[in-house]
């Protein structure tokens, strides 16, 4: 930078970087990690830590807990909502046999222990059966689709456990 | 060559594997359990398959959850690494019944080799040389009392199906025996579900020195030269080196020549290991045939520049092996430390968790293996190793050099977290170990010595 | 930075820059873990400890300055307590000549631009001057003793600034 | 062997030669600006000393600091690096002045060699090929336009006392010469204070080739082979690799004997590079010698097995080369990658800064020269030099797919730091270079063809 009308620029630029990094930031409804802003030569980043409320509660801990989730990593789950998974990797069936009634639908009840698919895995008919109580929401895998373990396959609503 | 191969293994080996594929232009899935969702081989992997929960025998033991991820994915062939799955004649079976090549030697010649009692059967009949006792498993006390006797005390007991040091009893006086005996059979079908037991001379102080071999389809066995893993704690290896210092004039050629033979004979394919003990009088004896890449393969790779790894992909996938015998030249000396998460303070004890610092070595001629990196949270339910740190230098005395500011240098931390390095620079500088006057007793003998002396920091240059 | 001219505009664009950090610290509601702020050449960071209160004062930036402190790292200074430091490394000479008195001693009152000591490096003698005022309360180097850059030499009470 | 060495310099090159003096038993010695208070090489040292603040003219290249830093630790030798200090002949005449050794050559050589114009006329005495162009700088434009016209257009005309590709004027008719004459004179005169002069032919679409000297204090004057710095933007090495690939034959030996003659003629001793321009006609130019270490010094080391640094400790502490012309075998093919903090999209401007993450690359054949750790504050003082990524194979193709995959897993990441690792992979992968018919055009074609075409991520797979 070699004169005044070139620092005042710079100082103009940067003013209005930092209201749009305020303004972008409170408009976000999901709370961002990190804000990057460029313009030119001026540049603006502000990062949050992972996990932190966005509401900031001062107590909220931010540490990753311990073991990692049971289940494999996907966008933000939805806290109030829950789901069965896959407890084999391998070919998913929703009903018994080819041409018949899948063992549950959207709308039914689930008990835990019920089954509610099938897993082939190297020609062994594996029982899929539900960790928990719950009242189907949706099926999220089709019949004869591959499936990992761990894998969502329903979600459901909770409801008061059997 | 392959277009897409899975890697049935996890930590450093999977990594390994993945980083052969890449350079051969082969796409790799990885498959994981649950705690190593955030390993390095998964954020690696061209894909990756979650298979099943911590417990290695419903994940990376589990061979339908495999097959079926190899399926899913259209993987044509499984590299199992070692460990796990590696020497389990039913899982090669199992991707030859589902047309996936097993990137290993045949399901029978896993089987023979696997068996203490037919290899030994096997490789005396191709002219291995083997220590006095027992070819076939024992019938009766006085059968094996007879044999004892006429090996010489001390002996061993070993479990026919064992592996890893364990499962096995020394003998030192005749008296001792039959208790031994009754003890090692139980202790051996407790482990291994299977009792047969074998007995042979014992070599207090022996070295343990081992050749590696490489068959292709096409009637081609050759080896690679020899590696002395002889600092052992209880059975495991800490350091392994290339070549084994001080042999006789033209041992290791030997060693070499018997390797293949044995190879041979049992129709080998692929990467395998011949162990040998060796006596301090210059005599070898057959102990046993790995039929995997071992963990200290990079000792052979530093000092005759062939990949191992990429040889195994190539010849696995039908091709010929790329050197013959005559290429095969061993350059300088290697040395390779597995750096464990175990506390030596507490008697190697496991010590891992979320590594905070990680800095692994540098600069010349130094070679890492490694899944670990700075924020990475070892999981205590597998193997404590962390990383192989591989040095090689024209001279051996050069690479114990290279070797002790490579370690020096090695930086790992975190809450909990301890590691190998300090001791294993303490087995560079011992002096019956700088001599290669070791054996390997060598570990045992450190931690005697130890015992009641107080710590001493290490200086960080050179004596 | 060339000339005086050039100089205060950067300093003119730092103070601009860090009054926007903090403005910005203050207006975003989520304590935020790291703001980075670059204009041209100058550049700004603060970074917050993870785990740390949102308390945090919004206009109170945490450290973390463009550039090191020209000291040598040593632990816990006495907030109260300035040093003079050895502008070269070298040889520390506190007096003229040998024989002579020292330059000064403890108590006396320095001026900044006051020669203090001597640094003899290659046969060089290079004046020592007190880069700030003070009165002076320790002296932390013997005479003929080697000194870094930035080493301290003199610990001096603050007095008015010259 | 010195018994402390002091290390004039710092980044990569400061930690490189501290690794060899630590694995030769000798104490370390660091000097750093206010700068680099958190270096690597500070903590990696028995001692540090500060040496002034960040500006390198106050620091690095503060020639009395330095020297007191040596007294007050008692260090028996400096080790200059390469850059600051290491071609200042006045440097290593106070060093010698001071009864401390300068590790590197006489400061006469470094004197004459340093010139342009007394270089070239000394290689020229001693045999070795030129460039059509005048020896001597030239006195007016008359006579300059007189050797241009003999030379043959294009010329270049270069500073005599230049480097690192400032100072320099490529004329292309007859027409344009007075006017670039006059222009490069002015700009020397502002650059280097020495307004002198010379012209020569100018081969726009030569190779850069160079041959690394070795020379002890008992009349042994050794080649190790050559490298090769074709891949340059504006005149600043990439990346570089030995052997050179596709010399017809015959040609590197050619080049190495003549070299050699160089460094005897001059009286050369250390460790040195003879700098040549290749024709596309396989003729071969002297350009100049690095009296240094040079940064791609580590391609040399991964074929021929050698520790040039520990070389260059041994001979200044007055030892024989440790190895004869005819030990010296190169094996295999080594490619180094230099991965600058900076942003190829933004004309690679320096893009330092906190280096949140840092992962290295490692596995098989892999070597990893740097100064950086996740945490590191990179400054923006000095070089943007971050790291040193090096391969071997066993071919060039090989060592071709082994860098891609090791740039590939390279992970460098924090607030504004860029790095050119993504457009070494774009050179790695470029069908010139795969195919070794590049020249030293490469880059800029490179940019020309990517300028107004969409950015295309690269496929995590060797294609």
């Amino acid at each position: 930078m070699t004169d005044d009308k070139e620092a005042a620029q710079l100082n103009e630029l940067l003013d209005h970087a930092f209201r749009n990094t305020a303004q972008l930031a409170a408009d976000l409804a999901d709370h961002p990690k990190a804000v990057h802003v460029r313009a030119g030569d001026v540049s603006v980043e502000v990062a949050w830590q992972a996990g932190q409320a966005p509401q900031a509660a001062p107590t909220a801990p931010t540490e990753a807990p311990a073991a990692p989730p049971p289940t494999k990593q996907e966008p933000a789950d939805d806290p109030g909502v829950r789901y069965l998974t896959a407890p084999a990797v391998g070919v998913l069936y929703l009903a018994p046999e080819p041409g018949a009634a899948p063992f549950v639908g959207v709308g039914d009840t689930v008990t835990a222990g019920q089954q509610v698919a099938i897993i082939e895995a190297m020609k062994l008919m594996i029982p899929f059966e539900a960790e928990h109580a719950g009242r189907i929401t949706k099926v999220l895998k089709g019949n004869g689709e591959a499936v990992e373990f761990g894998e969502k396959v329903f979600s459901c609503d909770e409801i008061d456990a059997a | 060559m392959f277009g897409k191969v899975l890697i049935a293994n996890r930590g450093e080996i999977a990594l390994r594997v993945a980083r052969a594929c890449r350079e051969l232009g082969v796409a790799v899935v990885a498959v994981y359990s649950t705690e190593d969702q955030d390993s390095a081989v998964v954020s690696y992997a061209d894909e990756a398959v979650q298979i099943g929960p911590a417990a290695a025998k419903q994940s990376y033991l589990n061979i339908p959850a495999i097959i079926e991820a190899a399926r899913m994915t259209g993987a044509d062939a499984i590299h199992p690494g070692y460990g796990f799955l590696s020497e389990v004649a039913d899982f090669a079976e199992v991707c030859r019944d589902n047309d996936i090549t097993f990137i290993g030697p045949p399901a029978e010649v896993i089987a023979t080799l696997g068996d203490k009692t037919t290899a030994r059967q096997l490789m005396a009949g191709a002219g291995l040389p083997m220590l006095p006792g027992s070819l076939e498993p024992l019938n009766s006390v006085e059968e094996a009392q007879q044999v004892a006797d006429d090996a010489g005390y001390p002996v061993i007991i070993k479990a026919a199906t064992g592996g890893g040091g364990r499962g096995m009893g020394v003998v030192y006086e005749r008296a001792a025996f039959a208790d031994a005996y009754a003890k090692t059979r139980a202790g051996a079908q407790a482990l291994f579900g299977d009792s047969r037991v074998y007995v042979e001379r014992y070599l207090p102080a022996g070295r343990h020195v081992e050749i590696q071999v490489f068959a292709d389809d096409f009637g081609n066995t050759i080896h690679l030269g020899e590696r002395d893993c002889t600092v052992q704690r209880r059975h495991q290896k800490l350091l392994e080196e290339s070549p084994a210092p001080r042999l006789p004039d033209g041992l290791a050629e030997r060693m070499g020549d018997v390797a293949v033979n044995g190879a041979i004979a049992a129709g080998y394919r692929g990467a395998g290991t011949f162990e040998f003990l060796l006596a301090p009088d210059g005599q070898f004896y057959f102990m046993e045939v790995n039929t995997r890449i071992q963990v200290e393969h990079p000792v052979t790779e530093m000092v005759t520049g062939i990949d191992l790894v990429a040889e195994q992909l190539r010849v696995a996938s039908g091709e010929r092996l790329s050197i013959r015998q005559q290429d095969v030249v061993s350059t300088g000396a290697a040395i390779e430390c597995r750096i464990n998460a175990e506390d030596p303070e507490r008697d190697f004890a496991p010590a891992p968790g979320l590594i905070e610092e990680f800095v692994p070595s540098g600069g010349p001629f130094v070679r890492v293996d490694t899944h670990g990196f700075a924020g990475y949270r070892m999981p205590a339910s597998y193997d404590s190793l962390l990383a192989k740190l591989v040095v090689w230098a024209p001279t051996r005395e050069q690479a114990r050099h290279r070797m002790d500011r490579a370690l020096a240098e090695f930086r790992i931390s975190g809450p909990g977290v301890h590691t190998t390095i300090g001791f294993l620079r303490e087995t560079i500088r011992h002096p019956a170990f700088a001599a290669a006057e070791h054996s390997t007793a060598i570990v045992e003998q450190m931690l005697d010595a130890r015992a009641g002396q107080p710590e001493v920091d290490l200086p960080s240059a050179v004596a």
